[in-house]
This record gives C-alpha cells, sequence and structure tokens, in this order.
C-alpha cells in the first residue's frame, strides 16, 4: 500500500516537474481554486490577462504559474503547500492568497527561504511586518471603508447603523468605519455583528427598522450573505423610507451583482477598483480580462494579481532577470505603478499599498449593474493598526 | 435459618396506572435455591429488573447484605455481589466466549480500569474464565467468538457470565427459554451443582424443573406475593393449583 | 408591531427547513439510512430552477413542479442504482458512500454552472411587501409559508389517508414485521426516496431566494437538515415539522431580540434539546 | 506475532516515506497528525462505539493551547504539548458526561453542536485567539533547545513521528488492556456491560478524555509545526473528515488510522495538484467506490476481522 502510494506521489512529481525548464520564472501561486470560491479563478485570470499584454517572459526567462488549491483560510495547508513548492519546485516567487492566515503561513515560508511574496488579496491591517520579503498588492478593509465613513459624513447622513459578517475582516470594516464616521461627527444607532453562517436577514432588518437610522454601512462580502441582505433591505422597502444603504466595494463584486435586480440601483460603495474605472490602463485590462477568461468581468481580486504580476515583472527587470528578496522589497517599497485601478505607490515604512479609494453608484450601464465612479479619495493609506 | 442475604420491603413499580410490581416484601436467604413463578403478566422479570438495578422502583427499599441498594446503579449491584442472567440472551456478540467471560473477572476483581496494563499477561484472570466455562461445559468454545455459538450454548455462557461476578446471589431469568427440555435439564443440574455459597433465584415456567431444583417457590400474582413455601407446600395449596397450575401455565 | 412579522419570518424559514428535511427523516426512519448528502436533491432542483428560468426562459411558477420532478427522477435513478445496495451495510460505510456524493456533486456542480453564487430573478408579484395584521412580511416569504402548509396537508393525508401511507408507517415502526405483512418495504423505500428527494428538489428551488445557491449548498446546510431531523426525530413528519418551527422562530427571533448572542442559541438549544430528548421530539427509543 | 510485526511495520513506514520522499516532509508529518487524529477517534467509534462529528473540538483545543502558551512566552514544544493534551482530556469530561446516555444520532449532532459552539467561541474571542485572522505570532522553541524547526520540514517530521508513535503505542496499550475490552464490551451490549458490573457512563467519559488528549496532542503538533492556528482546527468541516479517514482506512484497527490518512491524504494530494478544481469530483468517486468494494476499509481488506459486520 505504502509502495503504490509513493508511486502516486511520485507520478505527481514528475507531472509537474516536466512542465518546468530550470530558468524558467516560477510563481507558486496559493488560491482557493475548488469548491464554490471562485478566487483563484479570478487571480489565474487576472495573471493571463497580464500575459495577454505584457507577454509571459520576462527578462529572457519564460514565466511559469503553479497552481495550488487553498480551498479554506487553513494555515497548515497553506503552510505545506509553500513549503513545497518553495523546496520541491523552486518557485521563484510566492503568490496568491485570498485568506488572511494562509497568507501568515506561506508568510512564514517566505520568511524562513527568503522567497519574496506577493499578497493579491488578504485584506487583514499590519500583516506584513513580520515578513521582510512579503509586499501586498490589494488593499485592506480598513483603507476601502475609512472613507466611505467619511463621505457619508460629509453629504449629509447624521445617523448611521453598521451591520458586519462576524469575523476578523467585518470587524475591521466595523471599527474604521465607527472611528471615522463618529470623529466626522456622525452619531452610530447600532451596530450588529452577523454569524457568518447567517442566511435569513429578516430579523435584522427589522432591527435597522427599529432604530429609525438615517442609512446603513454593511460589510458582508460573502455572495449568499450579500444578496440577501441587499434583497431582504429592499424587500422591507428601507430606501423608500429614506434609509440610505452604503457598502463596502467587496459586497458589489460583479458575481454579486449579477444576481441582483434594478431595485438594487443607487447603492453606495466604496472600493479601490471598479471594472468601469475610466482609463486606457482599465480599458486595456478589461478586454484582455474578458479575452482569457471567457468574457468575464474582472474583479478587484483579479485586478491585485494584474498587479502583482507588473510588481513582479518590473523587479525581475531591474535586477536583470534574477529576484533577490532583499532587493525586490527594496524596489517594490518604492515603486509607482500606473493600474487598472488608478495611480498606486507604497508606503515605504510599512510596505503596504497607497491608492484611490473611489466612491461608486451602482447604475446599470450596457445592460449590465455596475459600480460607477463619481468620487475620488487621492492615495488613501492603510491606518487599520495605528 | 441461613442469614438473611437480599430483602425487599414493599417494593412497588408502576408504569403509569399499571402497577407491575406492587408491594413486594420478599428475603432471600444465603445460599437460597429459590424459584420465582407466576403467570405471563405477573410482574417476574420486572422484580427480577428491579433487584438487579435495571429499572429504578417507584416506591419501597432493597436492601443486600445489609447495605441498602434501592437506588444504587446495575455496576454497584454487581459488585456488591448480586448478579443476573438475562431471558433473551444478551451477550457481546464480538467478543470471544472467553473474553467476555475474563470481562466479568476483571469488573470483579476491580481491574477494569486498568488502561495501560496488557490483559494477555493477566493469567489468573483467564484461568479463571476457563475453569468456569469448564464448569458450563463450553471448556471446547473458548475461543470462539459468541456470534456464531448455538443457543443453547449461548445460555450456558450467559450462567457463566453471571457466575464470573462471583455473585451471593444469581437472578436467573428462564436460563432454560429457547432451548429443548431435554438439554434445559442439562442446564438445570449444571446450576444446582453450583456452590452453596452463591444463592440462586431463578424465574422458570417449566413446573417439573422448578419442584425439582426449588427449596423453595415464591408465586407472583399481578405485581404482588400471592404466596410463599416449600414445593410440597405450593403444591398442596388449592388456590395456587387453580388459579395458576390449573391453567397450564406452561408456554 | 414587529413580535407577528418575526414570527412569520420564522414560520418561512422554519417552512424551507422542513420542506428540504421531510424527505430526510423518512429514509432515516424507514431504513435507518444516514443520507448526508440528501442536501445535494435540493441542489438539483435549485440549480434545475435556475438554469429554466436564466437559459430557458421558463416561468418561475413552472419551474417550481420541474424541479420537484427533476430531483425525485434524480433520487429514483440514484436509489435503483446506488442507494439500495447499502441499506444493510453499517452506518460508517453509508457515511463513506453519501460523503463521496456530497463530493461528486459539489464538482458536478462547478463543472456544469461555475462556482460563484446562483442568481434569480423572481417575478414581479413575488417581490416587495405586503402587510399581514398590522405587521410587514415578505410576499416571497408568505408565498413559501402558504406553498409548504398546502405539501405539508398533501404529505399528511398521503400517510393518514392512503394504503401507501399505512404500509409507510407500519414498516417505520417495526420493518420486520411490515415484511412479514407481506409489504413490500424495497419497493415503498423506493418511492419514499424518490419522493423524500423530489420534496428536498422542491425546497431547493424555492431556497434559491432565501438560502441561496451555490456548488457547496448541501455541505453548508446538512447541519441544519440533520438538525431538524434529529430534533425532532427521524422516522415521522409531525417532529421535523415541529423542531423546523423551534429552530426557524427561535432563530430568528434571537437575531431580532438578542442579536449578540449569534448563532450560539441555535446551537446550544440544539444540545439541550438532545439531551433531555436523545430519540428527538417524536422519535421512540431504538 | 503477526500483530507486533503490523505494530512495527506501522510505526517504521513514516520512517521509509521520509527516506523515499525527502521533499514532501511536510506533508508527511500533517499525515502523521491526521493519522493520530484518527487513531484517538477509533478509541472511540471502533472501540467503544461511540460515533462522533465533534472530534475536531479536541484537536481545536489542543492547536489553540499549544498556540496560546507559545504567543504568550512559553514556546517549549514538548511541555506545550503535554499541556495542550491534558486541557483537551478535561474538555472531554463534559462531552462525555453528557453524550454517554444518547443514542448514535443524538450523539452525533451533541458532539456537532459542541464543536460548533467552540468553533463561534474562538472566531467571537478575536483578542485572544485572532478570530479568522488566525492567531499570529507564535514563537516555538528549538526542540529539546537544540534543534530548530527548519523549512524542509525535517524536524517537524522527527518530532510528529514521535508523538505519532507514543500516541499508537499508547492506543495499542488501551485496546489491549482490561479497560479497552470493557469499551468493546460497552460498544456490542451496553445495557449487558452494566450487567456483568461495568460503570457504563465512567468508562465511556475515561474513553473520551483519553481520546480527546491524544487528538489534543495532535492539534499541538500541528500547531508548532505550522506556527499559526486558524479556526479551521475547530471546524466541522475537519471532523468531518477524519471521520471519513478513519473509515475509508478502517475502524476498530488503530492501524486504519494511519492507513486511511496515509491514502485519503495521498490522493488528495495528488488529485488536486492535477486539478484544483475539480479534485472534489475524483475523490468522490474514490470513497463511492471504497464503500461498495471495501465497505470496513482498507484495512477490511487486507485483514478481515472476527466477529461479522461492523456497526
Amino acid at each position: 500500500m505504502q509502495a503504490s502510494f509513493r508511486t502516486v506521489v511520485c507520478l505527481a512529481a514528475v507531472l509537474t516537474a516536466v512542465a518546468a525548464r530550470a530558468d524558467d520564472l516560477k510563481i507558486g501561486l496559493i488560491a482557493p481554486f475548488s469548491g464554490s470560491e471562485t478566487a483563484g479563478l479570478e487571480m489565474d485570470n487576472g495573471i493571463k490577462a497580464f500575459f495577454k499584454l505584457h507577454g509571459d517572459v520576462v527578462a529572457g526567462r519564460k514565466v511559469i504559474v503553479i497552481s495550488r488549491d487553498a480551498p479554506t483560510p487553513a494555515p497548515d495547508v497553506a503552510r505545506r503547500l509553500a513549503q513545497e513548492l518553495v523546496t520541491r519546485d523552486k518557485v521563484d516567487v510566492l503568490a496568491g492568497h485570498l485568506f488572511t492566515p494562509t497568507a501568515i503561513a506561506a508568510g512564514q515560508v517566505s520568511t524562513q527561504s527568503k522567497t519574496p511574496m506577493l499578497i493579491m488579496n488578504a485584506a487583514t491591517s499590519g500583516i506584513l511586518a513580520k515578513f521582510p520579503y512579503t509586499a501586498r498588492a490589494s488593499f485592506t478593509v480598513a483603507q476601502t471603508t475609512a472613507p466611505l465613513a467619511r463621505w457619508v459624513a460629509k453629504n449629509g447622513m447624521k445617523r448611521v447603523f453598521t451591520i458586519v459578517a462576524d469575523y476578523a475582516p467585518g470587524i475591521d470594516s466595523e471599527n474604521a468605519f465607527q472611528r471615522e464616521f463618529v470623529e466626522a461627527g456622525g452619531t452610530m444607532t447600532g451596530s450588529i455583528r452577523v454569524p457568518l453562517d447567517t442566511i435569513d436577514f429578516a430579523s435584522y432588518i427589522r432591527r435597522i427598522q427599529d432604530s429609525e437610522t438615517g442609512g446603513v454601512f454593511a460589510f458582508l462580502p460573502a455572495p449568499d450573505q450579500a444578496k440577501n441582505f441587499i434583497k431582504a433591505f429592499r424587500d422591507a422597502g428601507l430606501d423608500k423610507k429614506g434609509v440610505k444603504l452604503v457598502v463596502e466595494g467587496g459586497m458589489l463584486q460583479p458575481q454579486i451583482t449579477a444576481t441582483l435586480d434594478d431595485d438594487a440601483i443607487g447603492i453606495i460603495s466604496s472600493q479601490h477598483y471598479s471594472e468601469d474605472h475610466q482609463s486606457q490602463e482599465n480599458m486595456a485590462f478589461v478586454e484582455a480580462y474578458k479575452s482569457v477568461s471567457g468574457n468575464r468581468i474582472p474583479t478587484y481580486i483579479s485586478v491585485g494579481a494584474f498587479d502583482a504580476m507588473n510588481m513582479l515583472y518590473k523587479a525581475v527587470e531591474a535586477q536583470a532577470g534574477k529576484l533577490d528578496p532583499v532587493k525586490s522589497v527594496e524596489i517594490w517599497r518604492n515603486m509607482k505603478l500606473e493600474s487598472p485601478r488608478g495611480p498606486v505607490s507604497f508606503d515605504p515604512q510599512t510596505r503596504d499599498i497607497v491608492q484611490n479609494i473611489y466612491i461608486r453608484r451602482l447604475e446599470r450601464k450596457n445592460g449590465i449593474l455596475t459600480n460607477v465612479e463619481f468620487e475620488t479619495y487621492d492615495a488613501v493609506k492603510d491606518n487599520g493598526k495605528q | 435459618m441461613s442469614p438473611t442475604l437480599l430483602e425487599t420491603k414493599r417494593l412497588s413499580k408502576c408504569f403509569g396506572v399499571l402497577r407491575a410490581v406492587d408491594d413486594v416484601s420478599i428475603t432471600i436467604p444465603e445460599g437460597a435455591r429459590y424459584a420465582l413463578i407466576g403467570p405471563n403478566g405477573a410482574g417476574k422479570t420486572t422484580l427480577v429488573s428491579m433487584l438487579s438495578g435495571a429499572l429504578s422502583s417507584t416506591s419501597g427499599d432493597i436492601t443486600f447484605a445489609g447495605v441498602d441498594l434501592t437506588s444504587a446503579p446495575m455496576h454497584i449491584r454487581v459488585r456488591h455481589g448480586l448478579a443476573r442472567t438475562y431471558q433473551i440472551t444478551s451477550l457481546f456478540p464480538r467478543l470471544t466466549v472467553r473474553e467476555q467471560v475474563a470481562l466479568a473477572v476483571f469488573e470483579r476483581d476491580g481491574m477494569g480500569w486498568k488502561w495501560l496494563a496488557p490483559r494477555n499477561r493477566m493469567t489468573a484472570q483467564y484461568e479463571e474464565a476457563s475453569c468456569l466455562l469448564d464448569l458450563v461445559k463450553l471448556g471446547a468454545d473458548a475461543d470462539l467468538p459468541v456470534g456464531g455459538l448455538p443457543y443453547g450454548k449461548q445460555r450456558l455462557l450467559e450462567i457463566a457470565l453471571g457466575l464470573a461476578a462471583r455473585p451471593r446471589l444469581l437472578l436467573l431469568d428462564e436460563p432454560a427459554a429457547g432451548i429443548p427440555s431435554t438439554q434445559s435439564a442439562e442446564l438445570f443440574e449444571v446450576i444446582d451443582a453450583l456452590p452453596a455459597s452463591t444463592a440462586i433465584l431463578f424465574i422458570e415456567h417449566d413446573m417439573d424443573l422448578v419442584f425439582r431444583f426449588a427449596k423453595k417457590i415464591i408465586v407472583l400474582m399481578n405485581g404482588q406475593v400471592f404466596m410463599e413455601g416449600t414445593p410440597s407446600e405450593i403444591a398442596g395449596n388449592a388456590s395456587v393449583r387453580q388459579i395458576y397450575l390449573g391453567e397450564g401455565g406452561h408456554d | 408591531m414587529q413580535f407577528i412579522g418575526v414570527l412569520l419570518d420564522g414560520i418561512a424559514y422554519a417552512s424551507l427547513l422542513f420542506i428540504i428535511s421531510a424527505g430526510l427523516s423518512i429514509t432515516m426512519g424507514l431504513m435507518q439510512f444516514a443520507n448526508l448528502a440528501h442536501g445535494a436533491f435540493a441542489m438539483v432542483g435549485g440549480y434545475a430552477c435556475v438554469y429554466g428560468m436564466n437559459a430557458l426562459g421558463i416561468p418561475y411558477l413552472a419551474m417550481l413542479p420541474l424541479a420537484f420532478l427533476i430531483a425525485g427522477v434524480f433520487g429514483l435513478v440514484l436509489e435503483l442504482a446506488l442507494y439500495r445496495r447499502l441499506y444493510e451495510a453499517s452506518h460508517l460505510t453509508q457515511v463513506l458512500f453519501t460523503v463521496g456524493v456530497l463530493n461528486v456533486s459539489a464538482a458536478s456542480a462547478v463543472f456544469l454552472f461555475g462556482a460563484g453564487s446562483q442568481p434569480i430573478h423572481l417575478p414581479p408579484y413575488l417581490q416587495g411587501q405586503i402587510s399581514f395584521l398590522d405587521a410587514n412580511i415578505s410576499t416571497f416569504r408568505l408565498f413559501t409559508v402558504v406553498l409548504v402548509v398546502a405539501m405539508a396537508v398533501v404529505l399528511a393525508s398521503i400517510v393518514q389517508l392512503t394504503r401507501f401511507g399505512a404500509q409507510l408507517r407500519c414498516a417505520v415502526d417495526n420493518r420486520r414485521a411490515a415484511i412479514g405483512m407481506g409489504i413490500n418495504v424495497d419497493r415503498l423505500m423506493t418511492i419514499a426516496f424518490t419522493f423524500g428527494s423530489a420534496l428536498a428538489g422542491l425546497g431547493g428551488a424555492l431556497g434559491v431566494q432565501l438560502l441561496g445557491l451555490d456548488p457547496s449548498f448541501a455541505f453548508k446546510y446538512l447541519v441544519y437538515f440533520l438538525l431538524v431531523v434529529v430534533v425532532g426525530g427521524a422516522g415521522s413528519f409531525v417532529g421535523p415539522l415541529l423542531a423546523a418551527l423551534i429552530v426557524g422562530i427561535l432563530d430568528t427571533a434571537s437575531r431580532y431580540y438578542a442579536p449578540e448572542t449569534g448563532s450560539f442559541t441555535l446551537y446550544l438549544l440544539m444540545v439541550a434539546l438532545l439531551v433531555m430528548f436523545p430519540n428527538g421530539l417524536y422519535g421512540r427509543a431504538r | 506475532m503477526t500483530r507486533r510485526l503490523a505494530a512495527a511495520a506501522c510505526i517504521l513506514a513514516p520512517l521509509c516515506y521520509a527516506i523515499a520522499l525527502p521533499d514532501y516532509l511536510v506533508f508527511g508529518s500533517q499525515i502523521l497528525v491526521m493519522a493520530l487524529l484518527a487513531i484517538s477517534l477509533d478509541l472511540l467509534v471502533g472501540y467503544a462505539g461511540i460515533a462522533t462529528l465533534g472530534h475536531a473540538a479536541f484537536f481545536g483545543a489542543g492547536a489553540y493551547v499549544a498556540g496560546l502558551l507559545s504567543v504568550h512566552g512559553w514556546g517549549e514544544p514538548l511541555t506545550g504539548v503535554l499541556v495542550a493534551a491534558c486541557a483537551a482530556g478535561a474538555l472531554g469530561i463534559p462531552i462525555g458526561l453528557l453524550t454517554a446516555r444518547s443514542g448514535t444520532l443524538a450523539r452525533l449532532m451533541i458532539t456537532l453542536g459542541i464543536a460548533v459552539l467552540l468553533y463561534e467561541t474562538a472566531n467571537r474571542a478575536a483578542g485572544i485567539t485572532g478570530g479568522a485572522d488566525g492567531l499570529q505570532g507564535m514563537e516555538v522553541w528549538p526542540l529539546l533547545g537544540v534543534f530548530d524547526f527548519d523549512l524542509a520540514g525535517k524536524i517537524g517530521f522527527a518530532y510528529a513521528w514521535c508523538t505519532f508513535v507514543l500516541g499508537f503505542i499508547l492506543a495499542r496499550f488501551v485496546v489491549k488492556s482490561p479497560f479497552g475490552l470493557s469499551l468493546e464490551a460497552i460498544r456490542d451490549n451496553p445495557l449487558r456491560a452494566a450487567g456483568i458490573g461495568i460503570p457504563v457512563k465512567g468508562r465511556l467519559t475515561a474513553a473520551f478524555v483519553i481520546s480527546a488528549a491524544i487528538a489534543g496532542a495532535a492539534g499541538a503538533v500541528l500547531a508548532q509545526t505550522t506556527q499559526v492556528v486558524a479556526l479551521n482546527v475547530l471546524s466541522v468541516q475537519l471532523s468531518a473528515d477524519v471521520l471519513v479517514i478513519l473509515i475509508f482506512g478502517g475502524i476498530g484497527r488503530i492501524y486504519g488510522g494511519l492507513i486511511g490518512a496515509a491514502l485519503y491524504m495521498g490522493a488528495h494530494h495528488w488529485m488536486s495538484g492535477l486539478s484544483p478544481v475539480y479534485w472534489q469530483f475524483w475523490l468522490g468517486l474514490v470513497l463511492i467506490a471504497c464503500a461498495f468494494l471495501a465497505p470496513s476499509g482498507i484495512m477490511g481488506l487486507m485483514a478481515p476481522r472476527a466477529g461479522g459486520r461492523d456497526t
């Protein structure tokens, strides 16, 4: 039995080894690919879109992506995958990570093995501090939430109720919103943290009705929760009673807006990326993305992957084909990019991303519900962990 | 008269409005060979279950060897020397014959909590188990799993299991149920040959066996003790004959 | 007057739980078969409904009976091909098999319909809210309750009034006796399994709106379905109905009156009920 | 004699693995951790006849205790495992008492419910556990003060192997003791077991404690070698996975846990490497095939057990 198992594993090793050659630039991509999570595919398509626009050869090295499935926020799985990618597949750079725990586990491998790592999503504040060879091409929840709180306060809403998913990112966004909103003179009418297995929002909606609030801020990024909450909000007629709904942009990803009806039009959200962003870079990106993904709409996760590739190419080019961990991080922390999401730079101290946060309104555009940007907060830093 | 071993005072068990056992006060002396008889539904098995602790009593007391066991759980009663067998064979199908007798011996010796000592080194207990199996003539089957044993042998194993606890009182609920009458006599020979230090209270429908092996008989009717006496007293009592024997209590 | 609204919301939630779990209760009661993959049949119904509406343009109300039928056919085929061979196997083997079915169904859903959550666009007459006894309740929830109550009445009539129902009750009570009386329990099981799957399919189609639908649906809600059946007592309809009502109403009410307790209320209640009623509210000792 | 050979093979097989597949040591140590968890579950399911869907509660408790110890300044791994095992064992007491009298279904749901409650507690207590972001900042000291946990996982593997061997031997001692025999008796016929003087409730609770302690040790080893603990160690998914691994390997045989973990995780690793999106399909087919072709698990194919069908 042991013997046959070994043949099985060896076979797998052979199969993956055949594809790569010694001078290839290998990326170890750890993300959820199986089950109901789409993030792995979004990252993969973001990388493919980058290849389409910029080729899959950089400084003479062919770029190879080795994908590994980490479907849940399980750090043991991520650490094992990262370790195998580094020691066995000899990848030059680690990448991916939808979830914070997997990013942390792989970050330890990156630190121990001195392998550079590029985080494409994992949006908890302050996780870069412990991992010196790591940079983040995504965002933090606090970064995207705080400007929304300021915008809400500025636009006449004085009383707001917050409802967030009861897990670390949800609590990050609740804290960021409340801090900024109260600082700007607003009053909180209540807050609810919703268990992650919640599907029926009727009771929470009734509670919001009771609070006689002027507005609601929501952060419920799981697709079912986002959809059900928005539907329940509209069904209860809260919008008709003048209650404004504002959400963190993760709640209005394309796969969620596709499940909404016209009565969702008008929801205000904030994020660093909309597929509708008006720029040359974005138009090229969207077109490339659609062509490699079977006409899908890019998401903020695919933009994270796209920009991470951009950062990787720039670092490899600057080092003439090499990817030294210290030098690469040095390059990244001083880098400025023109991304599909807009101008991007990095905080030289924390290495964390600095970017524009856009306030958007959900509208029907070319027949599709789209987040249309109408106001910009320039060069927002992450202030989640102060 | 030997000293009293078991005594019940006004023991009752109600299932809803039904009084299955009603105000039963009996005493059983050490070394007894008692039979418990009565028509179907008289409450015999209920009484035995209450004595062994499988059922809790609604009211009344059970004193065993001077200790109040009225509300003691089953395994405590076994530890005090009050063991039983079951009317419907109830064994451990996946263990071997010897293992389950040894198991009962381990428990009696208080070794059941030993969780790191290899039991195959506990030869004394296994030898005692073998002796018990020889006693009930199961020595040749000791290493077979119980699941495949013929029914008659399972009945014998029931008794060996009961004995393994080295009880001072063994309650036998129809030990010969379901086996041919030729074999049931043999079975009772085995029971009768048990040491005098073990008192026995058995339920049995076959009156020949009852009169042959019991020194004293308790007749239960509608949950109450109808009469108690020696076989000849019982056989000579007209009302018992009419109510119980006359109905042809064999089934 | 939020109280009545909360109550009605809870009943709507309970209706969905009940309609999906009812079939599971029968298979568990009749054959002691632990079908962990029961939710997969709800998924079949859900995907059929979404696909029929979005790709083929079939109206919602027509899709509901179709989802019922399609899930039933799935159940029938799987019962005849696979499930029935394992009725005599140990519970643990059944667990292995049904977990395998769960995995296959999840991967198949990704393959056929993609990974994400499925959209559903209800007809306008089922959207919005209506006032009912001074309380606001969404039209769709009321529709769900009415439909499930109707289904429950049909179920109860079948179980209480028909020959099939009498045989079914007899077989759940005592399978050996039923076989002795000449009842074809295998055939009974096939019918019950098919019908249970069909009900789950209907529940899945109804549930796309309230529960959502994605490839991990069957695994995600497995705990709820089991909870309803085990707390209610396998083998009956009344038990799961009662359990679904308790779970639905209490869960909804605790989220309204004490949102900070989160999902603690539900699971504490489950543990407490099972410690008090180990065989379920309407179960019998086995 | 053959049994001793089998036990020796079980202990030595991981070493062969380490020599044959030196690039997969981290994976190997995770197989050993899962195997140990499955073996601890086998004590409950296979020997005491207690089906549970909440075994992750003990594993996760062990992992969090070891993790918290090391975050708060005590990174010594061996004592960490000991403390974790004790804590998990203590958790076994109330769970054992609560479920001692329940039937199979009720037991499954009660254990599951308690595990979910624990999961929610860990999620809520983000200030202590890090919540969904995971417990960060573990500093694990070198093993025995000498061997630092290396990237390739050599020390981690050796560590996991030693824990596995100790746990395996402990479990083997337990099932071969009078105590183990009494558990089998309770599994076969709890009422009769009480009738021959076995305190059923006490024994089942003790079985829970032993099993929980081993599971907690396994969780602690995983936490220390991963150096992050996240909520997945308490998840229903993990409870279900380990049960499937055990059934797949074969219950009531102690060896089944190792065989099941190696084959199941090997198959998973291989399939998800080849097809990151659709591996679930193939793994599901394997499980379905196993249910039909090897209903007593892989071990059942290799060494049919006396005494008829498993329950």
